[in-house]
This record gives structure tokens, sequence and C-alpha cells, in this order.
């Protein structure tokens, strides 16, 4: 059912080779991506230095507040003994962290000694998210009483209805109406749909359906990670998006909050958020809007955002049986979509899908792009809840995870890597030499010392090619390079000149497959 | 020995009225309110018999009889009987040993005809939890003899002071038992000593075993009428922290014999105010001077068996209060009945009444509320 | 503030009543960002202060009897009780109480505390205690028990700094961290008759009341005790029974 | 002089090197592709060959896997 072509089978070739995988960054990441301009501008709104903090490793944040009331930098030193030995790898990792986020930095105390000091303005600004002061957010102006309020649920309703518009588009499903040419472009910008060749309408990717297996939280984040990258082109300023993104996500559910006071750019800005259902307005111009289940605490994507309390849990609706079958009490065709892209679909009821997960349905997910763990990942979290009333240790069948796995592994036995051989070296010299080359530029897969073969992949291999021409010519005056990619020319009269020359390059160079082409007046070397 | 076969003759028998009937669909067809009234129903029945907590003997010594014949390899209790009953067993002792904290234990088991004491008595529990791990891997050969296991059992609790309860838990598993000579007469010399025996079976009901719980079997263990209550000289050892001298290395006694991980020379420990021997856990009986060691939250544990709080009276809610005393649950309409203190006047939910007075054994109500709470003193 | 799921409850008691002063009993006040504050600690700041000021106000006769620590520890590890009931089955809660005390323990409470103190060793809760002026014994013993953190301040302006220091870390961070370390408890039990700590005792097989020197009668729950020999020699066998 | 030659690297486990080298051996993909066996995990392959091998491998697996499940079919 959704076997929506995923490669055609010349791709399978490369797609065998390099399995491009969809990467989520988290906040750090994509902060520390950021030029540092940009953050400091961005750490003057308590929000985001609020943000920033609660996405630290937990010791980052013990040593952020605890040097938070102290005025003057605090020497290194001290700061390292804070931290138990055993765990000192930790300790360098988090004060790179720190760094890296410009949270803190260098400042010599006066006996000289290096010493850490916060980052005044982003010290400045937590304390006032703590403690108070400084004027409030742009978006809490007093609001008269809304006459139609909306509760959560009426919320929760539409963000989900939103989001699974978006979702069922990447599936195809025949739900389509309702998506925004801007989704479309994101999706497409982002890689997880892609034009198809006859008739230009997008087709999903692999990493779309990664991106599909995820969780919720996960999803929102990266498709707005990639939002907010195509921001500039729309004439909006990243900054001022990104600090309206955390005070949406440090807002309350269900309360409403004002409009005015925000720039036209804010304005579109919210006009896409609420596109996506990560905020709710029940018309453009209405002068409020309530932030939905979507929009809270975007940010903390590292921790598993489960929420604590039963009600807004999402509830699992999987139940996988030891002899393979799966029952999901879900009536919504994108959940039944994803389900077939790893299992076979028996029986559709009203309010249940019963389905089989079998070899032959694992591996076309697995000749899909998906790894098993995104497919157990995606069961642990639809888990139903009766499923977990046990020690929710193995809430899954254990027979049922390994056989994925194992399907897994029995596809990938072999592992493919384009190289090239170099072998029956001359001397153990040149065989290290050339070794200790490929290994400094990363390009070398695989060596064998007793046979001196070695064996580099693509890339090494041509820029070198490249390399050795050049320096071929600049040696010997009387070899012509036709700019052609891999061909040398030089005079028939030097013709043995220009082998001696080769042989006495190559020990520490070498020329690959040399061919010698007699034509009338030029022998050719051909790489 | 007439058979008195009465109607409730297993306690686990009468649980089980037709409860089909109870349930009843209440006007729009749900069965939930139904459902939810049973399920509170049984937590208050579990309440109930609770209450009355006959005076237990506090020093309790135990003798686990262990069938280890090839009738446990059987595998009707997956996935063998054997493996099965020491899984419960593990949570047995555990039990036990919160419940008794100074009380002690030893396990014997019987296979191929003889009985062998796999540990004599002590009040360490991680050590028995390893043992009975350990047995999973007995070889299950031959008969069992259920008299040899009684005499062994026998033998070493005849040495106990008189006011410790001596009992033995057989978990019997064969049918049939192969004994040296007459085990009435072991039958009557246990009885004689007051030795109290209940038998599990595993199996069919095997006539000797029950005739050999009638016999010694009295209802729950020995209560302290039977036995002279006496006082008993205990030590209260703590750490020995003489300033400035740093702490000698030396060797604990429980691990002075044994080659484990234990056993390596250590600072800390408990020392024997009697005879000066180190201890590296409590509660245990001073090898050398023979003085029972144990720390006072030991004794503080089984405190709240003497000092039971007041049961809460269940009466109607027609919100008299806007949320349970305890644990700040707002009062809805879905929980019938409140519960009532008598001495503090608080209400609390159905669930924080089964939480106090199975586990806190503290009314919140009563210990936060002055006058209560000097009534209450004066009781210690 | 650490991470975005903590929950927090905070409890005020003294001499006569305890109550529960965030969450507040009534429906929370709606409030409206005023400053740069993050909305949430606005909140709990405005109703701890409305709930406290009640309490200080409602309480008029001043009678010196210690803080009934013990009864309010037990309806937090109510209120965590339910927390646990109620929450998500696939997800682990550490749960931890923290303890801002400046009376002193007192023998009187010494059942509850105990009874409170295993309690919590069963539920893991982990108890903290930051003593501001006394030294608490009985407290300390309590965070022996479920492993938590005993503090006596030395200086009270430090308050807030120790507080940072030592009790934001959660249990798994602490080990990562140099604290205090736990300093060894005094486990010894005092008589029942004369209140003072002993090492040897005798306890009352019965109702395990323990008395520095032997007597026949035990004083609570009076039984009486057979007089045994100098030694507590065994009864030996009367006769043997062929 | 160093001689090169341009492929694939295949990385396998040692019983998979022997079906790979059964295969070359019978022609099974019409032609010899193994261009080096270079290591017991290790082969060195011509590239164009790939995409039959795959298939072959695919059946391969196919037979040696037993059918899991009763599917109703």
């Amino acid at each position: 059912m959704a076997d929506n072509g995923i490669g055609t089978s010349h791709q399978a070739n490369t797609a065998l080779i390099q399995a491009s995988n969809l990467e989520c960054k988290n906040l750090y990441d994509y902060l520390r991506t950021r030029p540092s301009t940009l953050l400091d501008r961005l750490y003057n709104h308590p929000a985001i230095c609020l943000a920033v903090y609660r996405e630290l490793p937990e010791i980052a944040r013990q040593y952020v507040i605890r040097i938070l009331f102290v005025e003057q930098p605090v020497p290194q030193a001290v700061v390292a003994s804070w931290c138990h030995q055993s765990y000192s790898k930790e300790h360098t990792h988090v004060c790179q962290v720190l760094s890296d986020l410009f949270v803190w930095h260098e400042a010599p105390i006066p006996g000289g000694l290096p010493g850490w000091i916060l980052n005044s303005t982003f010290k400045r600004n937590l304390k006032t998210a703590l403690l108070g002061g400084g004027k409030p957010w742009s978006m809490s102006s007093a609001l008269e009483a809304d006459n139609k309020a909306r509760d959560v649920s009426f919320l929760d309703g539409y963000s989900a209805e939103r989001w699974e518009c978006v979702l069922h588009y990447m599936v195809g499903s025949q739900q389509q109406e309702g998506i925004s040419a801007d989704a479309v472009r994101i999706l497409l910008h982002a890689g997880l749909m892609k034009r198809d060749e006859d008739d230009g309408s997008p087709v999903i990717t692999r990493q779309g359906f990664q991106f599909l297996l995820l969780d919720r939280q996960a999803q929102v984040w990266h498709f707005l990670l990639q939002y907010l990258d195509t921001v500039e082109q729309r004439g909006l300023d990243l900054g001022e998006c990104l600090t309206f993104l955390f005070q949406l996500s440090f807002s309350t559910l269900g309360k409403d909050y004002s409009t005015e006071g925000m720039s036209q750019g804010l304005l579109i800005f919210l006009q896409h958020l609420r596109e996506f259902g990560l905020v709710y307005q029940r018309k453009r111009k209405a002068g409020r809007f309530y932030p939905t289940r979507l929009a809270l605490n975007i940010t903390c994507s590292q921790n598993k955002g489960v929420p604590v309390l039963e009600e807004d849990a999402p509830k699992g609706y999987i139940i996988v049986e030891t002899n393979y079958r799966v029952y999901a009490y879900t009536d919504s065709n994108l959940q039944v979509a994803l389900l077939g892209l790893f299992t076979e679909l028996l029986y559709r009821f009203p309010n249940v899908v019963v389905g089989i997960i079998t070899r032959e349905s694992v591996r076309q997910a697995l000749r899909g792009g998906i790894t098993s763990e995104q497919i157990i990942g995606y069961l642990k979290q639809h888990i139903h809840s009766q499923m977990l009333s046990g020690d929710n240790k193995n809430a899954l069948p254990p027979t049922v995870l390994d056989q994925i796995k194992l399907w897994e592994l029995e596809r990938n036995r072999l592992i493919y890597s384009e190289g090239v051989l170099y072998s029956q070296f001359l001397s153990q010299a040149d065989f290290n030499a050339l070794k200790q080359y490929a290994q400094q530029t990363g390009c070398l897969i695989w060596s064998n010392k007793e046979k001196r073969t070695m064996v580099v992949n693509k890339t090494g291999h041509d820029d070198r090619k490249k390399l050795e021409i050049e320096e071929c010519v600049k040696i010997y005056p009387n070899i012509y390079n036709r700019n052609l990619p891999n061909e040398i020319w030089c005079d028939d009269a030097d013709h043995e000149h220009c082998i001696e020359a080769f042989q006495r390059f190559c020990p520490r160079h070498f020329i690959i497959d040399m061919m010698f082409v007699k034509s009338t007046t030029w022998p050719v070397c051909q790489f | 020995m007439a058979d008195d076969e009465d109607p409730k003759e297993y306690r686990w028998e009468t649980g089980y009225e037709k409860t089909w009937e109870a349930i009843k669909e209440d006007d729009d067809g749900f069965l939930e309110a139904s459902v939810a009234e049973i399920i509170q129903r049984a937590k208050r029945k579990r309440q109930q018999n609770k209450q009355v907590n006959s005076k237990l003997g506090m020093m309790r010594h135990l003798y686990v009889v262990l069938d280890c014949s090839d009738a446990m390899s059987a595998q009707d209790l997956k996935p063998t009987r054997l493996l099965c009953t020491l899984k419960i067993l593990e949570n047995f002792i555990e039990e036990f040993f919160d419940q008794n904290p100074i009380s002690q234990m030893g396990i014997i088991i019987m296979h191929n005809k003889r009985a062998e004491r796999i540990c004599d008595l002590g009040g360490n529990f991680r050590k028995y939890i390893k043992t009975v791990n350990g047995l999973t891997k007995t070889a299950l050969i031959g008969e069992p003899s259920l008299q040899n296991g009684l005499e062994l059992a026998l033998k070493s609790l005849k040495l106990l002071p008189s006011h410790a309860s001596r009992e033995i838990l057989v978990i019997m598993g064969s049918l049939t038992t192969c004994d040296p000579s007459d085990i009435n007469k072991t039958i009557s010399m246990l009885k004689h000593e007051g030795v109290r025996c209940s038998v599990v079976g595993l199996a069919a009901e095997v006539h000797v075993c029950r005739q050999l719980a009638n016999e010694t079997g009295v209802d729950p263990p020995p209560a302290a009428v039977c036995l002279e209550s006496s006082l008993i000289k205990m030590g209260f050892p703590h750490q020995m922290i003489v300033e400035g001298t740093e702490e000698p290395l030396t060797m604990c006694m429980c691990h002075v014999d044994s080659t484990e991980e234990g056993s390596k020379l250590t600072t800390g420990g408990y020392y024997c105010p009697q005879c000066y021997s180190k201890y590296c856990e409590l509660p245990v009986e001073c090898r050398s001077c023979g003085l029972t060691l144990v720390s006072a939250p030991h004794l503080a544990r089984s405190y709240h068996h003497l000092f039971p709080a007041a049961s809460y009276r269940e009466i109607e809610f027609d919100n008299q209060s806007l949320n349970c005393f305890a644990c700040q649950k707002i009062f809805s309409e879905a929980d019938k009945q409140v519960y009532l203190c008598s001495n503090c006047q608080q209400y609390f939910c159905l669930d924080c009444d089964i939480f106090v007075h199975d586990i806190l054994h503290t009314c919140p109500g009563c210990a936060t509320n002055p006058t209560t709470f000097q009534m209450f003193q004066s009781q210690m | 503030m650490q991470k975005a799921q903590n929950k927090l409850a905070i409890m005020a008691c003294h001499s006569k009543i305890s109550k529960f002063v965030y969450p507040g009993p009534g429906k929370p006040l709606d409030i409206r960002q005023v400053d740069g504050q993050y909305e949430v600690f606005t909140l709990v700041e405005k109703t701890v202060k409305q709930n406290l000021m009640k309490i200080l106000t409602t309480e008029t006769s001043t009678v010196y009897t210690e803080s009934l620590l013990a009864g309010t520890i037990a309806m937090a590890l109510c209120y965590i009780a339910r927390i646990l009931r109620t929450k998500t089955p696939g997800l682990k809660i550490n749960s931890r109480i923290l303890t801002v005390t400046g009376s002193g323990d007192s023998a009187s409470q010494y059942m509850n505390y105990m009874n409170v103190f295993f309690t919590a060793q069963k539920q893991n809760v982990v108890i903290d205690v930051c003593a501001l002026d006394q030294h608490l014994s009985l407290l300390q013993q309590g965070c022996d028990i479920t492993n938590g953190l005993y503090l006596r301040i030395p200086q009270i302006q430090g308050l807030l700094q120790y507080l940072l220091w030592v009790f934001l870390p959660e249990p798994p961070v602490r080990q990562k961290l140099v604290l205090p370390p736990p300093v060894k408890v005094d486990y010894r039990a005092a008589c029942f008759c004369h209140r003072e700590l002993i090492d040897v005792g005798y306890v009352c097989s019965v109702c395990l009341s323990i008395f520095c020197k032997f007597s026949p009668i035990c004083t609570t729950c009076h039984t009486v005790f057979k007089i045994p020999g100098p030694l507590t020699v065994k009864s030996k066998k009367k006769k043997i029974k062929l | 002089m160093v001689n090169v030659m341009k492929g694939i690297l295949v990385k396998c486990d040692p019983a998979m090197k022997q079906f790979l080298l059964h295969l070359d051996e019978t022609l099974k993909l019409g032609r010899k592709f193994i261009i080096q066996d270079l290591d017991d995990s290790h082969l060195f392959i011509s590239s164009d060959i790939l995409e039959s091998l795959q298939t072959k491998i695919d059946d391969l697996m196919d037979q040696i896997s037993f059918p899991m499940n009763e599917k109703d079919k």
C-alpha cells in the first residue's frame, strides 16, 4: 500500500552504498553552528537564556548556577575540583560545551591564573528570567477575556489536525487538502520530499520515511529548524523569529496572548505557525492567539519529553503479540499508512487494524532505508498502556524485536564501499609512505602490511591523481598536460625520457594503470 | 483422626462467590461505575481483615524445609516447580525479614532420601537470597525424606532459648516420603518441643502432612501466652570513632572464614559492645559471645505492629471537605466514600487510607495535630 | 527551572498545623507576566507569599512545642504516593523531600519519624535535611536510611549558596559532584526508663521496649518476666524421652 | 610498478566470503567478478556486478530463512 516508488533500481546501487540518514540536531548543535554575533543578540532575551540553560547537560547547569551570583571570574582549578576525578572526561566535555555556546569565556583572575566568567548578557538575562526585573516579554500585554475562549482539548484537536495534514501529504494518502504551499516548500528544502521527474509532484524520500517515524515533538523541532533555514529568503529576521519561538515555548497552555506590539515580520511568522498548528487564531486579524501543545517546551528535544501526568500523554494504540501480529486501535489512516511501511495489513475494522510483521514487510521497509531501531522506536513510542502495566522493561515481546534486528543484520551482511585497490608495491617504504598519507587525508579504508595491499576510497584517489599531474608537469618541461583530466602527452623522442621520469617520480607518488598509446606523434600516458 | 471435611476447609476457597452477579449496568449501560465500586470494596475488604493483629512473637526462628526430589522437576508450575518455588521463596524471605527484622531463618533441602542443611539459623537475609539463587542448579534426584528433614530442623531448634518461637515450613512437591523409622514419633517430639509446622503441598494433599500440620500447628505463630516472655539481652553496636586515631584495618567476623568478595580488610564496621568483634552488617548474632546485635531502627521497624494507626470510618461523601487532607486530591463525585479519622477528624481518600494503613502506619492528621499528638504520646 | 518536567510542592508547618503552601488549595490564580520573569516563577512566588501570609496571620497563641515535622513529611509522602499512582505507566520518577528547619527534633516524635523514614525508604524517596541552627540527630538518621544529604549550616547568610551547591543537584548527579561526605550516624538506642543511649540493653520479647538494666516487669506491656539464672543459661532437657 | 584497480571493497564474515568465492568459481553470475581476495573478511570485486550480486544474496537469504509466522494467505 505504501509502496510508492522508494527508489528506482538504478538508484539502488548508490542507495546501498551510502545510506544518508536523517540527522536531527538538538538546540545545542543548532546554536553551535550559528555565528557568535547572532548568539549575543539572542542572549539579551530572558526566554532564550532560560531555554539554553535547560538544554545544557546536568553538570553544566550546576556550574552555571553556582557562578551565577559570583561577580569576579572563578579560577579554572576551582571549577575542576567541583567534579570527581572519575568524571573528569565529562568535565572537559562540559567546559567545551559552555565555551562553544559563549555561555562563559576565559578571563584571567588577578593572580594571573586562567578563570571562567559568565557572559555578562547571558548572566543578566538569566537572572531576570529567574528573579524578575526588566521589561515584560512582548506578547503578554493585558487582554480582556476572550468571549469564545478555547479549552485545551479544542487546541489539541486543532494542532493535531493541522500537523497530521502535513504528514498525510508526505505519505501521499488521499487526505491531501489543506496543506499550505509554504509547508511543501519546506519539505522539499529539508530533503524530506523531492520533485519526481515525470509528473513533478513531490515524492517522499528516504529521509522522509525516517522523519515520519520520529515522535511528534522531534518532528516539529526538525521541521522548524528547516523552516528557520529558509527564513532569510522570506525577508524575516532570524533572531526575532527565534526569540518569539522560545517565548512561545514558555507560555502556558490554554492562556491567550495578545499580538499587538509585534513587528510585521513576526506577524508573517505567526501566520506560518498557525498553518503548521503550533498556534491557534480564530481569524487572521484576531488580536490574540493561543499556543498549542506542539509549541510548548519545543526545545527540550534532548530528553525524552514524556509528559509526567497521565492526561497529556498521547494514548498508546499498538499491541504487538509474540506471534508477530500487530493490533492497532486507531482509525487515522496516517497511522495505518505508517504501520503499512513495515507490516502487512491483514484486516481493517472501524476502530482497529490488524497486521502481521513478516520478513518481507520488514525487508521492504529496510530497502526503503528505514532502520530497525526506528521501527522499534516507533512501536515503543505508541505502545498500548495495557502492555506497559507489567514491568515496562520489555513491554514489546523481545522475540519480535530481536527478529526485526536479525532481518536487518541479514540484509547487510555485506558492506560495500567503493574504492581503489593498490597492490604489489615495490618497497615497504613506499607502502608505508602512501598508507601514512592516506591515513592523514582519512581516505584509507583497508590495508594489509604483509601483502602490501591497501584500499583507498574513490574521492581520496581522484584528488591525488590531479595532484600528481600538476607536480609532474611542473618538473618536466617537455610534458604537456592537454588539460584532459588524466592524460599526459610528451614528444615521441623523449618517450623513454617520459617513462624514466615517471619511474623516478612515481616511487614517491605513482601513476595509475599507465597505458601507452602509441600514436603517430605523441605517446600518451593515461591514468 | 476423623478428617473433618468442613465445607470451608481451605481458606483461599472462600474468596470466590459468584462475582459475576455483582456487576450491574448503570443507567446508560456502562459497567465502568460498578467495576470501580467492586475494586474499592475489594480494597476495603483487604483493609478489614487486617485489623485484628495478633501479638506476634518478635523473635521468630523458622526453618524452611524444601523438597528437592525428582517430583519437583514437574512442569505444571512454569517453568519447573523448583524454579517457581525458589522465585516465590525469595520474595517470602525478603518480606519475612522486613516484617520481623530480628528473627532468624535456616534452609534445609531433602533429596535422595536424605536431608541436607544448606544454611543454618542466621539473620542476614542477603545471604539467604544468594543461597536460594544458587539452589536453582541443584540436582533433583530420588525421593524426599520428610522425617530426616524434620529431625534435622528439630536438632537445632531444640537448643534455642525458651522465649524464641520455633517454626518449620515444609514445601512438599512429591506424594511419597521415605522415612527410616515411625514418623509419628517425630511428630510427637515436635509437638512436645512446641515447634509449629506448616506444610505447603505443591501436588495432591498427603495425609501425613495434614496430620503433621494439625498436630503441631496452633493458630497464628505462638503468641506470647504460651511462650514465657523474657528480657533478652541485646547489644546496640555503634561505629567506634576514636577521635584522632586512624581506624585500624580489621577483618570483620562475618566474612572471616568466607572467601567471596565481601572479605576484605575494612576500617568501618559495627563493634559488639561485649567482645568488640567487628561485623559489617546488622542484625547478626555475635559468633564469639552469642549476644544478638541489633540497631535501633530494626526494633523501631516492628513498633508499628504494636501501635497501629487508628482505623478510619467510611462515611458517605457529601463534600464535607474540598480535598483529601493527606494528598490534596480534589474530591470529585467519582469517589463515593470518604474516610474520617476518629482522632483528628480529618477526611482522607481511599488510596490514602490504604497507603497509611499498609505502609505509613502513622495518620498524617494525628501526627500534625498537637492535641491528638499529646494524647497519643501518653499512650507510648 | 532545571528541567521542563520538574514538579514542585511546598509545605509550611509549625507546632499547630501544617499546610500545603504551593500548589494552594483553590484554583491557581490567573496572573499576567508583570516583568521579565518566567510566568511560572511569578505564579509560584505570588501563591507562596499569599498562603504564607494567611498561615502566619491565623496563628495567634504562641505555644512553644517543637514543630510537628514527622507529620508533615508523612503528608508529603502521601502526596508523592498519589503522584506515583497517577503518572504515565512507562515513566521513572525520582522524588525528593527537602526539609529546611530551625527547630530541634524531639524524641517524642521518634515513632512517627521511624515510620516515615522506613516508608520513604520503601518508596525510594530521598530525604534531605538542612538544619539551620540545632543538630538534628533523628533527622540525620533519616537521611542516612534514605541516603539523602544532611547539612548543618555554619552561618545563616550563606544559605542561598548552600542550597544551590548542595541541595539543588538530583541524586544521580550528586555522585558526580564533590559534596560533603555523609558523616557516620550513631544508631544507638535510648532506653525507655532514662532516655539515654546505652550499649547493652534488655529488650522485652513482647513489646521490644528497651531497658538499661534487668527489671522483672516490663513497664510498657506489664508482662512478668521469668527470672533467668545469673547467666541466660539454656533450659536443659528435663528427661530424655525414650 | 604499483598496480592499481578500481572496484568495490566488500567486507563480510568468512562464511559469506566462501559463498561469494563459490559464486565466482561456478560462474553463477555469468563471469568471474572477484578481482582480488584480500583476507578472510575482505574481497575486492568489480563494481558493475554489484547489482546482480545483491539480488543473488537476497535469494540466498530467502532460501535459508524459514517462514516465521503462519501467514493465513
